[in-house]
């Protein structure tokens, strides 16, 4: 539903996938006291992009909803400070048999919920059984787990339907307890969500603010130093740097590139960012028109320049990215980084045109380029619409769409819908969150998180495709590396996509406030085992 | 006697800007005289003028030309210049992003594309909406309103009830609904804000088609077999001309606000062709550090709409000199 | 009949200054005006009399202004003027000021009844409320006294059930009844000179007989005198003592009612006397006099009456007659501004008589005039 | 007939308005291209999901059922046919389905909404009202005079400049660079104290309130502001000319209270109407004064739902757009009925 819930999508999948990356271990989080004491308690004022709708995990399919859930509830697992694991509600990190699709964790005994119960394996059952027994929307997210057992009190294993790799990510979701969600749903959801995370829940007005209150009985090590957090959401770009600079708020999430000197400029702010694993790219439809041909995705290259509009439009909110892989993938997975940078083309008019022209597309084509509503990309469309003008087409159309419109067309694989997309797409830091959903032809995928059709329709894409399936579910690092490699080379010649830019999780941050962390995949962290957010008076 | 014809039901007209029920004794020619010695609304007219030749000629260079006299004598509206320089502020003055050069008098916008250039041919947009749908808001409401004044009885009451459930949602909503139905794209704007403006000038006419259809020539015509389509479109039509035509330079103005409106929603011209209101919108994220590039688009909508309200209040005036200065 | 006039109006002058130039709408006017009596104002639409009327209590509206002239009422300088030392006319230090005429003349000495019934009462407010209003105002009474006061005169111009009738809006009268709440509000400050402009026009011929009989009854009681502004010959005979005749802006005849009629001295009068209506027309539909009245901006040379008037000679083109008086010795005053009378040696009897060029040049009259009255504030004719 | 029956009389004859407009919202609702449960369900539904959620939201019905269906929906009473005595079935109550994207019902999205716009248009009116009746009046007063050259210009001005841009102008100036005024969101003066940060009693949430409705104010009234001094200025310049003003001035009645009582109240009743009719204006505006405010209203709402294929969503919003204006329009004909009494006794208008 919109962007959001599809940038949850994706932002869910890098729970469900990778195992055997994140080596980080357990112990990071003993010992965490909270070293800040000083300053205690405070309001503090949060911006962001949009206004979150519901509370309850097991529903729950929406960015903003889940920027505020990360502090009422707890998983079994959470992010340290940058991609790693580090057990929440687990004692340790996970049991894993030999095949692995067998996932035995062990509860805290001293978690509770809010309400004084303690968190229980029939809790985390029903937290991750519950959304496909209740057909929720997100089912998807969970749905590779065959059955749950509840071992012990303290003890639950998860059997899984196929060897899942990045499964651990998939424990990172939020735990409800099941009693008080079960008896009343909808109060669940959206008046009284109680989880067994520092925060306590306090009133939520749609549209208008959340307020989130420190839980004082809280049972893990770190106490919160805030007293209150306030959520506002504030749509637009400038009106949110003037509550930022007004002090009407203390941090603001997203900074629009053009007012990144401005917020650097601010005297008592202060930018905090850190690159997010996501991946934002233009995509052709080879299923249908011309761009099946794929001289013509090379010509279509030459009559821009990516590194231009990327430069202009993006930066400095976003990096520019060469591969479907964000840069912290291509650094943990060594790939071949320059290799695949030399397939990227400058703007060179001629030999565009020499290419169409080699193609034979009449010059007379309606090209149809769709976006869908962000800036960014859309400036990405209008810049590749002005380059085919440029070579001399006159029949150019980029269609901003509404994000529901814009899903249901993106996939269809028909030309008169769009010859090309931009789109975005942020996942776990494996590479199968990328490879796969984009570029497989898989059955979950084709046609439903991969509009370009490349993996079905040509020989490149149906080889690139098998590679990809097949890394999903080896559990070599080696073999995998070798098959994203051999298929990603593959996708960079046959430029079904051409890769654009990965955002940062950018904010403002108000000088007064101390210990903020911007964090890749969770936006950001008020309290963890590594930092603790407090408000200098 | 004289005065008291002309004191008809002023309570009732409001003589709103949108809904001015304007009487008329005196023909469309004495009218236009009467303007021509009123200076505010010539110069509304001389700004309508220059503003219309501004929107022809970049239509003609648009459909025509292919904006071949755009790139030969000046910049292309759309695409990017070769050397990107973004959100430059105005010839005379400077910003962070740097110093305003001549070569982009008004400034850049978020492309780097030339502000006046972009408000140039924007001027299409806004003039060939507001024109047009005023065109269908009158055409459609001529005809409603004639059918159901002309006939009365059912059919007036049946057209009078669609009229006022078409007024009774607020037009942008309607006009919204409208496009997410149909498209964005700026042909249904133009639609929508056509049939928005009809419930206005469907009640003009009818309430001139009903004192009208009274008339002796009218019963002799009936009476002499004409036909009723005939009748309408040769006498009751012609003789509600004047006012209906006051209300239509008053109307191109509020639907240019609409359709401004409308594209700064996203709802109308879509990227890259330019339009006021969608480069007030894309100015929002730049519009502190650029404010320029918020006011141009801004300025161009108020004079545009502002000399369509001269002329119209003009034509008013003449047309109905109780009014008058 | 006491000697002294209660009015007394002379070369009144009220010109409208609009685009199209100057409008004489009244040309130095004299007439007096006695108390006890009912003078009336005849002519055609355009000729003036509404102006006059408004230009007597100085409610003459933009872009009119009083340039000339002198009225005294009671003696006090309504209107006064004196050549200032640059030799322009300028009002004197003793006219009244504007708070002096609103205070001290308007509605408690001169009251006014205006031409339309239908559009002289506010919509808004009940009839007693606005009778009570301008009782207050006029006679500094209470708010209870000012209704019986107000209740009383209901009852004295015929209102049945006045007590009830009070509270209702304008709308629920009809025009006679509206005109006769309009004749007891005048009555009921008890001024001691009512100006009536074409208070019976509006109305039709029925209820305008009743009305007129209910005037003169009034009168007889009270003892008010009346400024009677008509085009209606018919009514002046029934209800004027005295008639001032005008014709574009000045006075063209004046005399005693039973003179007028039976003695005329000016065409335009036995013009006017030819035209009376007969029961079964109405005043519109009658066309007596030929032509249309020349507009007031540009009035023609010589007597303003020669091109419509069947008498007209050479002389009458070129020079103007004035009014005087032209009476036999031994008669009661009659003024007349034309050379026919004997009073005036210009020549008349040896001038060469006049092609008729009535209404020529002037058939866009119509729209013309209204829109001057139109900016002028409407004199409402 | 009196004001009670009038008041009767028009709140029957917007029932078939109001049936209009539950038609052309669904019809025009139904035409919205894109498959409402493909987004519900996100990219990758099973057939058996789409085919159950179609159902749940009746989705699988043919066109003509559906909306017969959300007739009597809407529609606070309805009958039904069935096959027994008294062969037909009374439904009540008014039903708005289910929002798709908030998973609440519609009416109660709604209910949290429509206070802030009616807020808002209601604030905007206040002010257009308060700032053009004087300024009108004055206008008129000196015609021609510097004063009203200077009037008429303004609400030239008003009337041609975009909302939306005064707004965005509004925000950077006093919110941005001055910083003096809130540049997002609203405060109902009702709230609870306990719910809003920075508050501590009801005297801060009115001032809170006040500060936060300062300038979507403005954005949204200069228009009706400017609206109803042109409209306040030519009625009075009308009834300063009237006969009865004439006739006060004859009786020496005070300029002030000629202007303040005589011309002025006939002259408020093309202004009553133009508020209703312009009612419709201000409610779309609102559409464009929340956006630029970061307000929580119905305007926002229905893009929302508009945004989201939230067909419930937006045929509710839309429909209560309708109910908002009808209701608005029946309430200042009663106004005028009040103020002008010819209106309510029913004598046909000359």
């Amino acid at each position: 539903m919109t962007k959001d819930k599809f940038e949850k999508l994706t932002e869910i999948n890098r729970r469900r996938l990778m195992k055997g990356i994140a080596g980080v271990s357990a112990a990071s989080m003993a010992g965490c006291i909270d070293q800040f004491g000083g300053s205690e308690g405070g309001t503090l004022n949060f911006a962001q992009e949009k206004s979150p709708i519901e509370f309850d995990p097991v529903v729950l399919n929406d960015v903003p909803s889940a920027e505020i859930c990360q502090y009422v509830y707890h998983g079994l697992y959470e992010y340290d400070d940058t991609t790693g694991h580090v057990p929440a509600l687990a004692t340790d990190m996970p049991e894993v048999n030999d095949a692995q699709d067998e996932y035995v964790v062990e509860i805290d005994g001293d978690a509770e919920f809010h309400n004084g119960e303690p968190v229980t394996a029939e809790d985390v059952k029903h937290s991750f059984m519950a959304p496909l027994e209740e057909e929720t929307d997100n089912a998807n997210e969970v749905s590779m787990i065959n059955s749950i057992d509840v071992v012990d009190e303290q003890t639950v294993q998860f059997n899984l339907e196929y060897a899942y790799a990045p499964f651990t990510y998939t424990l990172h979701r939020n735990i409800v307890p099941k009693a008080a969600r079960t008896d009343d749903k909808e109060a669940f959801n959206t008046e009284n969500p109680i989880g067994s995370g520092p925060f306590e829940f306090v009133d939520w007005t749609e549209g208008e603010f959340v307020e989130i209150e420190r839980w004082d009985d809280y049972w893990g090590d770190t106490q919160p130093n805030l007293q209150t957090v306030e959520f506002t959401p504030v749509e637009e770009g400038t009106t949110r740097i003037t509550t930022l600079q007004n002090g009407d708020n203390d941090v603001i999430k997203g900074i629009p590139p053009d007012l990144w000197s401005e917020v650097e400029g601010m005297d008592d702010a202060s930018i905090q960012q850190v690159a997010g694993v996501g991946y934002f790219y233009l995509a052709f439809n080879c299923n249908d028109g011309p761009t099946t041909d794929p001289t013509v995705r090379q010509a279509i290259d030459h009559v821009f320049d990516m590194d231009q509009a990327v430069s202009n439009f993006v930066e400095p909110t976003g990096v520019r990215q060469y591969s479907p892989y964000p840069q912290v993938l291509i650094d943990e997975w060594d790939f071949p980084i320059d290799e695949w940078k030399s397939h990227h083309n400058e703007k060179d008019i001629d030999k565009a045109k020499q290419l169409f022209d080699e193609a034979g597309v009449s010059m007379d084509y309606d090209w149809r380029i769709i976006v869908p509503p962000d800036d960014k990309r859309e400036q990405i469309g209008v810049t590749v619409s002005n380059g085919l003008q440029e070579a001399g087409f006159s029949n150019t159309e980029v269609q901003r769409l509404d994000w529901g419109a814009f899903l249901s067309q993106y996939i269809t694989g028909n030309a008169d819908d769009y010859n090309m997309y931009t789109l975005g797409w942020s996942g776990v830091p494996d590479p199968d969150s990328f490879a796969y959903f984009l570029l497989s032809r898989a059955e979950d995928t084709l046609a439903i998180t991969n509009g370009t059709y490349w993996g079905e329709n040509s020989d490149k894409g149906v080889q690139a495709s098998e590679k990809f399936i097949e890394a999903r579910s080896s559990d070599d690092f080696d073999e995998r590396r070798q098959l994203y490699i051999e298929g990603t080379n593959l996708v960079m010649e046959g430029k079904p996509h051409i890769p654009a830019y990965s955002l940062k999780n950018s904010f403002g941050v108000r000088s007064n406030v101390s210990d903020f962390a911007a964090h890749p995949t969770d936006q950001f962290h008020l309290v963890s085992d590594h930092n603790n957010v407090s408000l200098d008076e | 006697m004289a005065q008291r014809d002309t004191e008809q039901s002023f309570d009732e007209s409001g003589g709103g800007v949108a809904e001015e029920e304007i009487e008329s004794r005196v023909g469309l020619r004495y009218t236009l005289s009467q303007v021509r010695r009123d200076p505010t609304a010539m110069f509304g007219l001389y700004v309508v003028g220059f503003m219309t030749a501004i929107a022809i000629f970049a239509a003609f260079d648009h459909y025509v030309l292919d904006y071949w006299f755009a790139e030969t004598f000046w910049m292309h509206p759309h695409r990017d210049p070769s050397n990107i320089q973004r959100l430059l502020p105005p010839a005379w003055s400077e910003n962070v992003f740097g110093e305003g050069i001549w070569k982009y008098p008004l400034g850049t916008d978020h492309r780097g594309r030339d502000v006046l250039v972009r408000l140039f041919y924007g001027t299409r947009i806004a003039i060939s909406v507001g024109f047009l749908s005023t065109a269908i808001g009158m055409v459609g409401g001529t005809i409603v309103g004639a059918v159901s004044g002309y006939y009365g009885e059912w059919i007036d009451d049946v057209l009078m009830r669609a009229v006022e459930t078409l007024y009774a949602i607020p037009f942008l909503v309607l006009v919204i609904a409208f496009m997410a139905a149909f498209g964005r794209e700026l042909v249904y704007a133009m639609i929508g804000v056509g049939i928005v403006q009809i419930p206005t000038f469907a009640r003009l006419i009818r309430s001139r088609v009903v004192s009208v259809r009274e008339e002796d020539y009218i019963e002799a015509a009936r009476a002499a077999g004409v036909r009723d389509s005939r009748i309408i479109l040769r006498h009751v039509i012609p003789n509600s001309f004047a006012p209906v035509l006051v209300q239509a330079t008053l109307q191109v103005g509020v639907a240019i606000l609409i359709v401004a409106g409308l594209s700064f929603l996203g709802f109308g011209a879509q990227p890259p062709t330019a339009s006021w209101g969608q480069m007030i919108n894309q100015s929002r994220d730049s519009m502190i550090v650029n404010p320029w590039f918020s006011i141009w688009p801004g300025m161009a909508i108020l004079i545009t709409v502002m000399a369509f309200n001269m002329f119209g209040d003009g034509l008013r005036d003449a047309l109905d000199p109780r009014l008058q200065n | 009949m006491s000697s002294e006039p209660l009015l007394q109006v002379r070369n009144l002058t009220t010109q409208f200054f609009t685009e199209e130039g100057t409008v004489r709408a009244v040309d130095g006017i004299s007439f007096d005006v006695y108390e006890g009596e009912i003078a009336g104002i005849v002519g055609e639409s355009g000729a003036g009399k509404s102006v006059a009327a408004q230009s007597i209590v100085r409610l003459v509206e933009e872009p009119g202004e009083i340039v000339d002239g002198e009225v005294y009422f009671k003696g006090e300088p309504i209107v006064e003027f004196e050549e200032d030392d640059d030799g322009d006319l300028a009002p004197t230090d003793a006219m009244l000021t504007n708070e002096e005429m609103r205070r001290n003349i308007r509605g408690r000495e001169i009251a006014i009844i205006f031409q339309d019934p239908m559009e002289s009462l506010n919509p808004v407010y009940t009839v007693g409320g606005q009778l009570r209003e301008f009782i207050e105002i006029n006679r500094e009474v209470g708010t209870s006294e000012a209704k019986a006061i107000a209740v009383d005169m209901l009852r004295e111009v015929g209102i049945p059930d006045p007590e009830s009738r009070y509270d209702e809006y304008p709308h629920q009268f009809s025009g006679g009844m509206r005109q006769r709440v309009l004749i007891a509000m005048a009555l009921a400050c008890e001024p001691s000179l009512i100006i009536a402009d074409e208070p019976t026009t509006a109305l039709d011929v029925t209820v305008e007989a009743q009305i007129l009989e209910l005037v003169d009854e009034l009168q007889e009681k009270y003892g008010t005198s009346f400024i009677w502004v008509t085009h209606d010959m018919g009514v002046v005979a029934e209800i004027c003592d005295r008639v001032n005749v005008m014709y574009l802006g000045e006075v063209v005849e004046q005399a005693e009612v039973d003179d007028l009629f039976h003695d005329s001295h000016h065409p335009y009068t036995e013009a006017l006397l030819a035209s009376l209506p007969r029961p079964d027309q109405t005043v519109e539909e009658l066309n007596p006099i030929e032509g249309v009245m020349p507009e007031a901006i540009n009035p023609p040379s010589g007597c303003r009456f020669h091109p419509r008037c069947p008498e007209a000679r050479e002389v009458c083109a070129r020079i103007h007659p004035d009014n005087r008086d032209v009476s036999e010795a031994g008669e009661r005053t009659h003024r007349a501004a034309c050379f026919r009378n004997d009073a005036f040696d210009v020549g008349y009897d040896e001038s060469p008589p006049l092609e008729m060029t009535a209404g020529s040049g002037f058939s866009a009259g119509l729209t013309g005039e209204t829109d001057a009255e139109a900016e002028s504030g409407g004199e409402a004719e | 007939m009196g004001i009670g029956r009038y008041t009767i009389r028009r709140i029957l004859q917007t029932i078939p308005v109001l049936v209009g407009i539950v038609t052309i919202t669904f019809f025009l609702t139904d035409a919205i291209p894109g498959d409402p449960v493909q987004i519900m369900l996100g990219p990758s539904p099973s057939a058996r999901d789409i085919e159950l959620v179609r159902a749940k939201y009746g989705l699988d019905k043919p066109l003509w059922v559906r909306y017969i269906n959300y007739l009597a929906d809407v529609s606070p009473i309805w009958l039904w046919p069935k096959a027994t005595f008294p062969f037909v079935e009374l439904q009540t109550g008014v039903d708005l389905g289910k929002s798709i994207y908030y998973s609440v019902p519609v009416t109660q999205k709604i209910m949290e909404r429509l206070p802030v716009t009616l807020l808002l248009v209601a604030s905007a009116f206040v002010f257009a009202i308060v700032t053009a009746i004087p300024l009108g009046v004055l206008s008129a007063k000196r015609r021609n005079k510097p004063t009203d050259h200077v009037a008429r210009v303004v609400s030239l001005i008003g009337v041609s400049t975009p909302s939306f841009w005064i707004g965005l102008m509004l925000i950077i100036v006093f919110a941005y660079h001055l910083d003096v005024l809130p540049a997002t969101g609203l405060i109902l003066p009702w709230a609870n104290p306990a719910e809003v940060s920075g508050a501590e009693n009801r005297i801060h949430i009115l001032m809170l309130s006040f500060i936060h409705l300062i300038m979507p104010t403005i954005t949204l009234g200069t228009l009706q502001m400017a609206a109803i001094t042109r409209i306040e200025r030519s009625s009075m310049l009308e009834n300063l000319s009237e006969e009865y003003v004439r006739l006060a001035r004859a009786y020496g009645v005070r300029e002030r209270t000629i202007l303040r009582k005589h011309a002025f109240r006939p002259a408020q009743l093309p202004i009553i109407t133009i508020i209703g009719l312009n009612l419709t204006a201000a409610l779309g505006g609102s559409v464009l004064t929340e956006v630029v405010f970061n307000i929580n209203g119905m305007g926002r709402l229905i893009i929302t739902a508009i945004n989201n294929q939230d067909y419930p969503l937006v045929m509710g919003t839309t429909i209560y757009y309708g109910m908002v204006f009808v209701i608005g329009v029946i309430v200042t004909d009663i106004s005028y009925a009040y103020i002008d009494p010819r209106v309510s006794y029913g004598e046909a208008e000359a």
